[in-house]
């Protein structure tokens, strides 16, 4: 696993982050002129990009290509460089980011075409692709951290897009501030690998992170895991992700479905030789993903919303991602085969929501959609596949990777192996409900069509344009074949092997078979069940008021904005106002009391020039005998 | 008789021109009061003089009164001025000025 | 047989010229007529003044006075020495200055700051008939030269009798002059009043110490009382006497807690009278003190530091704090005027008995950078007039600014330099005492010292906000249009509040080579 | 050329060049402006010659001149800088063109005149520039306190309502710490005479031994003055009131340059002239900064009032600088350094934007703005590139230097970092709580015209419906009628601006030249300060209890 100098064309593998920075910077900077090309200029950059990317892929032969730009901070024992490092696992990254990320560009040309503001949309866009890359391509800890951070800015700009919503403007500072608690654990991460070992760079820290201390590396673990926690949506700071579905729905898409809310996966996985000298840490990552899996899943049953749905699925499938990174060497190549194929599938499936909702006025209620399938037949057809590959329908893309995964904690052994295996299983069951639940609620029964506010008319369902459609087909296909391809075909442990090591065949505590049916009995258990609750029955327009506590905590996403509300929010807010008159009160007020204190003395001494000769002379007079006392004590004493 | 005593009489002097001049309102009254205390000094000076033998004493108590004299000059100049504007010679009246 | 004393003629010009243009001016006074008094009197002042100011450096340039160069003349009467000349120098200057504030003519509508007829009661139907009279009364030039020829003789004097009779020169005058206010009469002679009576009685203090310091030494001769001193310090006859002394001379300084006359007559006098009394006075004053404490006690200096430390803090706390809430220019200047002579203790502070101190010379540049200031002060409250003479109330100096910038701007510099900002006199003033007292360990008096000048910063601010920051009132004063004098002492002394902040260096230098004391 | 006087021709032209603008006569605004843009110009031009001119591997002091001015007090006019200073005036460089373009069309309050506003500007700029090129500490002290003259003035006669008040809080908050600090010179000046020369260079009082004792007074005494400048809690309550109160150019110049002097004092004066005493005193420094952090950051939060905030914002950057400092280690502190500058960056921007926008709704309470994006995009984006500079996003500026603070903090201070590091949240909160609040959601309060004081308050005036009407009418009606339309960044706005938000993105992405400056300087403190200027030291190999918990 040692690292080369770039050459050929890899050595140009900076221009991935700078073609769309600069898509980016001339949109942004252009103004207006740029307005009747902006949106293509915006997607080409991330096309030729994807060719690039492409490109520099196929000449890796599995080696790790190291790219010097500049010094970007070197001072004291402190030396960080612009850097990138192109190796299998930052290639598939940059693959997806630009793939996935190309296709939403096309889609958006259509779904932004109204939008008198499409031109900074694709900006927007483009430096969050910029910034992805960078994330996944920097070949040290500061660089990802600049990355991180650059795609919390994104995603901030395009969750706040239409601005002129309060819960867009809300949602997206939430996302921001929430993203910024993790990013402090990140930053202390860094800042205790420079302390402990001197060197921020991924080589550095893992050539030398086995000379650490036990407690130091699972510290880092645990604060790296804060900062993926953060990203990713994950417990206990999930409760963003869903409000971040404000943002139009090709962001929803591309960032909070297929790219940036797994870069915490991507953290830990290339935070590998860390996490490997670390059991605790690891175990928490384990126990993170499962908690978040389930949450995830227990709350997409009961949203009505079709993107928060969507976004609790996103949620959920990250959980398993962190599942299987957090099961160590074993999982790794399993996660990222299903954050690949968990790309494809949940970007379809948004695009397929937005095309939904393209058609509905922008609603996104799924109590009032119903019926769709025949007015949407592109849109339903990709949006089946895309369903069928998430509950995992055998031989789609989520069969193979979710079931990798499944087994993998399975195989785990002992009572941790069959509670984690266990709540896997139960988390397939839920998605295969939830996932039924939106299908049936939005592309059959009766058509529920209400007008989006009143005095519209009621909305006239149509499918979308073709600029539209394509990408939507193009991520379909590859949410039915990319599990197949990527287990199967071209097996994805094998390129990545320079990373995380040669696969090596696992003990299977449970024949792989046995899994499969299992799983695919719960699936269908879970779709069965949808059709029992949600599919035999009409689907009331206004969600039922006397509900279950489980549904009702449920809707609330298990009071997780309730416990951020009461445990950070208010008292943060009551300590603010506390101190805000602490301050004018008690600081500044002791300042002004000082003034006010001089002030008043000063009258009352000059209460004491009375006016009166004689008073004078008696001041005079006391002055003289304390003059003549003092002067005896000092020469009496 | 020893020097103690005109030098005790001399401050008891000096003591009550400096109390009438804290207690006694009339502007004259407390100059007077004034000349008290610098004739205080004098014999003070003139005790000195006797005990060290010498006449620089006696000297000084000449030009003091010499001084004193002149001291009156102004003084009775700026009080009579002030009880001719005010028809008061009393010090309390002159209280314009304070604080 | 009688010795005639020897008397240094030319040790003796600067004071020869005060007191010669005094005689003078009484004869003038006396014989010329009306018409030219004014003129012809302004005209012996200014000599006598400047031929004292000028004969004073001459002096200093032409003699060597430092170390042996030191003497004494009249019998051992006066000394001629770096800083009583240095000292004399600056009281001749600072009176031609003061007098020229007598002389403007243009600023008030009758002419003069001074009452035509001091005898005519106030508010009487003759007084108001003069009120608007072009007369004016010319006395006040010989009054103003006997005071400073009075002043000159305390910083130079070598024998506590000199010293009280120049002290009864200086102070007789100054009573008078107080009085002779053109406006608001009844304010002006209650100034007199108030100084008189507590004048003499300070005088008096003066006096019974100087006589119990002639009972415990057999003699009042500075060095002899250095002698008795370094002898048998500590007994308690001397102790009273130098007690009662310095209760004289803190007196005229206006030190607190002997300052309470302070603010009353600079209120009350007439402004060029304050202008002159706040400058000249304290550095005759200041002289007087340095010469008793480091000539006559010098050697006895554990004797009186406590008190001269205590008294420090009283006087800058006083000043300072009390300053903070009047409403009145010229008072808040009186307590401005107390501070400083705080400020001027802390300097006096910086003594050591080997003499190779700082303490001397700094307080000397003190002196005469705080009575530069001080006069350009009181000069502009001269020219901001309503229809009542001067406006001193604060309130009428709101957005002076912006009706006449240049007069803001020089008063500014003034309060700043007052206020001890840096690149004005008064920081260079302040540097140099507080460097004096730290390097006598006066540390705590210093940082105490420090504190206090911010409190008083704050009540020179307030000017600056109500000249500059406020807008003005519509019917509020005018500035009037000065004439020559006010002009050349404004111009004299902003000039030099300038100079000696940015290139202090010769003036410092001429101090530092001043600063000894014959003994 | 390391001859050529630099240093005095860049104190010496703007004060040249306030006299010559003080004395035009009222009503020659424009060539006012047009004369100090062009001074400020040149300064700038100066600023970048002497950084060529500058060997950052050479002497510690360069482009040094030496005159001797009170000879009596030791004193002399010796001016001279080390990377440290050298940056500031860089920044001061960059400053003030760029804060004479921004109150270009700025109204004075009354019948004030500009050419004041604009002569008062260059003075300070001179007075600025002395107070990082003294190299004698009397030198610095008479820049330091003379500074406040001029800010003043800037407060107190341009500023917003309460302008009196802040203007003489502000004096006298500084003047307290000068006078504190005079002492402590004095003292300094004392103690070198009785060791012999008494002399004021400082260089030679660098290199004398100082009584630990003696040192902890003159450092307290430096201290309170320079924590008062630079306000570290609980000495910043005159900053909000003046930052507030003051005009945005003066508001710039205040926390962009003027409050720097106080970290520069930090390191120039406090570490190298009494190590003893700051090695004593840095926990209690280190507990002021990072509570600083904190608490300025959640007061920001509570403000109504937009430079207040920012006020506050800046209150809590001190704190980082002062944590970098106090450390002891040449990466923190290069950062602290770093961070004086691109602090004056992002802030300045920040004040600047924030002043754009009060010009337009004439309101400094954040509840009178909403929804501005949407009618202003540009300056909504400037005023997001502010603030994230503000809230030390990569990419910015502010990033490179709060990360090295942080990661050169934490070897030696891990618990003070790690509470200063949840700072980063609370920076997050106030900046986007500002943005959210001004620019985000529908058009509202000034921006949304019909929360205006109409006089029946229901019916909106149309925009410019009927301007025939009464004048009387017209006038009342015509307010909300151009408040409704927020117009956007003008091209003097914008010119203004960008190079600020260039620099902001250029120092983010690319901080080495800087940091190749600062750094020897840096070092050289550290070292006299006895730390480690070589940087932090790895302690991997001190722990071998790990090597079985691996497997």
């Amino acid at each position: 696993m040692d690292t080369v100098p770039a050459d050929g064309l890899l050595s140009a593998s900076w221009l991935l982050i700078a073609l769309p920075l600069a898509g980016a910077a001339v949109l942004l900077l252009g103004g207006r002129r740029t307005d009747r090309w902006g949106h293509l200029l915006g997607t080409a950059t991330v096309a030729i990009a994807f060719v690039i990317a492409l490109a520099c892929a196929f000449s890796l032969d599995d080696r790790q290509v190291a790219v010097h730009l500049f010094t970007f901070i070197d001072t004291g024992s402190l030396e960080v460089d612009a850097g990138l490092l192109f190796d299998p696992l930052s290639a598939v990254f940059a693959l997806l980011i630009t793939g996935v990320g190309a296709l939403i560009h096309v889609y958006s040309i259509g779904y932004m075409a109204h939008d008198p503001r499409r031109r900074r949309f694709f900006a927007y866009l483009n430096l969050f692709v910029a910034a992805m890359l960078l994330l996944v391509l920097g070949d040290n800890y500061v660089a990802l951290y600049v990355g991180w951070e650059g795609v919390g800015l994104a995603s901030y700009l395009l969750i706040a897009f239409w601005h002129e919503r309060p819960a867009a403007a809300t949602a997206a500072k939430k996302a921001f501030i929430m993203n910024r608690v993790g990013d402090v654990g990140l930053a202390l991460a860094i800042f205790v690998m420079f302390a402990q070992l001197g060197t921020v760079t991924y080589e550095g820290v893992f050539g030398s992170v086995g000379l650490l201390a036990g407690g130091t590396v699972t510290a880092i673990g645990l604060l790296l895991l804060l900062g993926a926690c953060g990203k990713s949506g994950q417990f206990p700071l999930q409760a963003w992700l869903p409000d971040a579905m404000e943002g139009p729905t090709p962001v929803s898409a591309l960032i909070h479905a297929a790219t940036m809310v797994t870069a915490g996966v991507y953290l830990i996985a290339r935070s590998a030789p860390i996490y490997d000298l670390t059991e605790t840490a690891r175990t928490v990552v384990l126990v993170v993903g499962a908690v978040t899996l389930m949450i995830g899943a227990i709350a997409g049953c009961a949203y009505d919303d079709i993107k928060k749905v969507l976004a609790y699925s996103t949620v959920s499938q990250i959980g398993y991602m962190f599942l299987a990174v957090g099961l160590g060497p074993v999982g790794y190549a399993a996660a990222i085969a299903h954050l690949l194929t968990h790309g494809f599938f949940k970007a379809g499936l948004f695009l397929g929501a937005g095309s939904v909702m393209h058609a509905m006025d922008d609603q996104v209620d799924m109590r009032r959609f119903g019926g769709l399938a025949r007015k949407l037949p592109i849109t339903f057809v990709t949006f089946g596949l895309g369903y069928l590959a998430l509950i995992g329908f055998p031989f789609l893309s989520g069969y193979w990777t979710k079931d990798a995964i499944i087994e993998a904690a399975l195989d785990r052994g002992g009572v941790s192996g069959w509670v984690l295996g266990g709540v896997a299983v139960l988390g397939a069951g839920l998605t295969a409900f939830y996932m039924t639940r939106l299908m049936l609620m939005t592309f059959f029964g009766r058509a529920r069509w209400a007008p989006s506010a009143p005095g519209r008319p009621a909305p006239h369902p149509h499918e979308s344009p073709s600029v539209m459609t394509v990408p939507m087909v193009v991520l379909s296909v590859g949410s039915v074949a990319a599990g197949f391809l990527l287990v199967q075909v071209f097996p994805l442990d094998e390129w990545l092997a320079p990373v995380f090591g040669e696969p090596h065949e696992a003990e299977h505590v449970i024949a792989p078979a046995v899994v499969a049916t299992v799983v695919t009995a719960v699936m269908v258990l879970g779709v069965l069940a949808a059709w029992l609750f949600v599919g035999r029955r009409e689907v009331p327009v206004v969600a039922p008021e006397r509900v279950s506590v489980v549904t009702r905590a449920a809707r609330k996403a298990l009071y997780a904005d309730a416990i951020n509300e009461s445990l950070f929010m208010r008292p943060g807010q009551w300590l603010t106002r506390a101190l805000v008159w602490v301050d004018n009160r008690g600081v500044d007020g002791a300042v002004n009391g000082l003034a006010a204190g001089l002030g008043g003395s000063s009258s009352r001494l000059g209460r004491a020039q009375t006016g009166f000769v004689r008073t004078y002379a008696m001041g005079m007079l006391g002055g003289a005998v304390l003059v003549a006392g003092a002067l005896l004590a000092v020469t009496a004493g | 008789m020893t020097l103690a005593h005109y030098l005790v009489l001399a401050a008891m002097l000096f003591t009550i021109g400096a109390v009438g001049v804290l207690v006694r309102r009339n502007a004259i009254v407390v100059f007077m009061c004034v000349e008290l205390m610098l004739n205080s000094v004098n014999l003070t000076l003139v005790t000195f003089a006797r005990a060290t033998g010498t006449v620089d004493g006696q000297i000084m108590a000449f030009f003091v009164m010499v001084v004193a004299a002149a001291e009156v000059v102004v003084g009775l100049a700026i009080i009579m001025s002030i009880y001719r504007t005010r028809r008061s010679a009393s010090v309390d009246d002159a209280n314009l000025l304070k604080y | 047989m009688i010795e005639a004393p020897d008397l240094d003629y030319a040790a003796l010009a600067p004071l020869l010229f005060l007191f010669g243009a005094a005689c003078i001016g009484v004869l003038v006074e006396a014989f010329a007529r009306r018409e030219v008094r004014h003129p012809v009197q302004l005209a012996v002042a200014l000599v006598g003044t400047v031929g004292g100011f000028l004969s004073a450096i001459l002096l200093a340039s032409t003699r060597e006075l430092s170390g042996d160069g030191a003497d004494v003349t009249a019998g051992d009467a006066l000394a001629v020495d770096g800083a009583g000349i240095f000292l004399q120098a600056t009281i001749a200057g600072l009176g031609a200055l003061s007098i020229l504030l007598f002389a403007e003519r243009a600023l008030d509508p009758a002419r003069s700051s001074f009452v035509a007829a001091a005898a005519v009661p106030a508010g009487s139907p003759r007084d108001r008939e003069l009120l608007t009279s072009e007369r004016v009364q010319t006395e006040v030039y010989p009054l103003a030269t006997f005071a400073l020829g009075g002043m000159m003789l305390f910083v130079a004097a070598n024998d506590l009798l000199v010293m009280f009779v120049a002290l009864e020169v200086l102070s007789l005058p100054l009573y008078l002059m107080c009085g002779l206010a053109r406006r608001r009469r009844l304010l002006s002679q209650e100034a007199a009043v108030k100084y008189f009576l507590l004048g003499a009685f300070a005088s008096a203090f003066f006096l019974y110490g100087l006589a119990l310091v002639y009972g415990a030494t057999g003699s009042v001769r500075l060095s002899a009382v250095q002698e008795a001193v370094t002898d048998g310090g500590g007994d308690t006859l001397l102790v009273l006497g130098l007690a009662l002394l310095i209760v004289g001379l803190m007196f005229k300084a206006s030190v607190a807690p002997f300052h309470t006359w302070t603010p009353d007559v600079y209120q009350g006098a007439p402004t060029p009278v304050t202008a002159f009394m706040a400058a000249c006075t304290k550095v005759a004053a200041f002289g007087a003190i340095l010469r008793l404490l480091y000539v006559g006690f010098g050697t006895d200096e554990w004797t009186w530091r406590p008190l001269i430390y205590g008294i420090a803090i009283v006087s800058m706390i006083v000043g300072a704090v009390l300053g903070l809430t009047q409403t009145d220019l010229k008072r808040m200047l009186a307590y401005s005027s107390i501070a400083h002579a705080g400020f001027l203790l802390t300097g006096v502070l910086g003594f050591d008995a080997t003499g190779d101190s700082p303490g001397l010379s700094a307080t000397m540049f003190y002196l005469l950078v705080y009575g530069l200031t001080t006069i350009g002060a009181f000069a502009v409250l001269t020219m901001i007039r309503d229809g009542d003479g001067e406006a001193t109330h604060l309130s009428s100096w709101a957005g002076l600014a912006q009706r006449s910038p240049v007069i803001a701007a020089v008063m500014t510099l003034f309060l700043l330099a007052l206020a001890g900002i840096p690149l004005t006199s008064g920081f260079t003033g302040k540097f140099a005492v507080f460097r004096a007292a730290i390097d006598d360990g006066a540390w705590p008096l210093v940082v105490v010292a420090l504190l206090t000048s911010a409190v008083a910063a704050f009540f020179y601010l307030r000017v600056v906000v109500l000249m500059y920051f406020s807008e003005p009132a519509p019917d509020g004063p005018t500035v009037g249009v000065p004439g020559l004098p006010t002009t050349i002492v404004l111009a004299v002394t902003a000039a030099a509040t300038l100079v000696l902040g940015v290139v202090p260096g010769s003036v410092l230098d001429l101090a530092g080579q001043a600063a000894n004391l014959v003994g | 050329m390391s001859d050529f006087p630099f240093l005095l021709l860049m104190i010496a032209v703007p004060a040249v060049g306030a006299a010559v603008v003080a004395a035009l006569p009222r009503g020659r605004d424009l060539l006012a402006k047009q004369i100090s843009l062009g001074v400020s110009l040149v300064v700038l031009l100066l600023a970048v010659l002497a950084t060529v001119a500058f060997d950052a591997g050479g002497d510690r002091f360069q482009l040094t001149s030496s005159v001797s001015w009170i000879e009596d007090f030791g004193v002399s006019f010796a001016l001279g800088v080390d990377g440290i200073a050298l940056v500031m005036l860089l920044l001061i460089g960059v400053l003030v063109p760029v804060v004479i373009g921004a109150s270009w069309d700025d109204e004075p309050v009354g019948t004030r005149s500009m050419t004041v506003f604009f002569a008062w500007i260059l003075l300070l700029e001179a007075l600025m520039v002395g107070v990082f090129a003294a190299t004698d500490v009397f030198l610095f002290y008479v820049f330091f306190e003379a500074m406040l003259v001029p800010m003043y003035f800037l407060i107190g006669s341009f500023g917003g309502p309460r302008r009196q008040y802040a203007a003489v809080k502000f004096f006298l908050y500084s003047l307290v710490g000068g006078l504190i600090m005079l002492a402590a010179v004095i003292g300094l000046y004392v103690v070198s005479a009785n060791q012999g020369e008494g002399s004021f260079a400082f260089e030679v009082l660098n290199a004398i031994d100082i009584d630990p004792d003696v040192q902890k007074l003159l450092f307290l005494g430096f201290f309170v003055a320079f924590a008062i400048k630079a306000p570290l809690v609980p000495f910043h309550t005159w900053l909000p009131d003046a930052g507030a109160e003051a005009p945005v150019g003066g508001a710039v110049l205040l926390v962009g340059v003027l409050d720097k002097v106080g970290t520069f004092g930090f390191l120039r004066y406090c570490l190298p002239l009494f190590p003893d005493a700051s090695r004593d005193f840095a926990p209690y420094v280190l507990a002021l900064a990072v509570a600083g952090v904190l608490y300025a950051a959640l007061l920001a939060m509570g403000q109504s009032d937009m430079k207040r905030l920012v006020s506050y914002t800046s209150v809590a950057h001190f704190g980082f600088i002062a944590l970098g400092i106090f450390v002891f280690t040449t990466e923190a502190a290069t950062g602290a350094v770093l961070y004086m500058v691109n602090h004056g960056l992002a802030t300045g921007l920040l004040f600047l934007v924030v002043g754009m926008l009060i010009a337009r709704g004439g309101s400094r309470r954040i509840s009178d703005y909403g929804g501005v994006a949407a009618q202003a995009p540009v300056l909504a984006g400037v005023f997001l590139v502010a603030g994230l500079a503000s809230l030390a996003l990569p990419g910015t500026n502010s990033f490179v230097s709060e990360f090295l603070v942080l990661v050169g903090s934490y070897p030696s201070r891990p618990v003070f970092t790690i509470v200063a590091t949840v700072g980063i949240i609370l920076a997050a909160l106030y900046v986007l709580l500002m943005y959210q609040r001004t620019m985000h959601g529908p058009a509202r309060g000034l921006m949304g015209g019909h929360d205006l004081a109409t006089p029946d308050g229901g019916e909106p005036a149309g925009p410019a419906g009927d301007t025939g009407g009464a004048t009387a009418t017209a006038t009342v009606t015509a307010a909300p009628a151009t408040a409704r339309r927020v117009p956007d960044l003008s091209r003097r706005e914008i010119a203004v601006a960008s190079p600020l938000v260039a620099l902001i993105i250029v120092l983010g992405v690319y901080p080495q030249p800087l940091i190749d400056l600062i750094e020897p300087a840096v070092a050289a403190t550290i070292s006299d300060v006895g730390g480690d200027p070589g940087g932090a030291e790895p302690q991997a190999d001190t722990d071998a209890a790990r090597t079985e918990a691996g497997n």
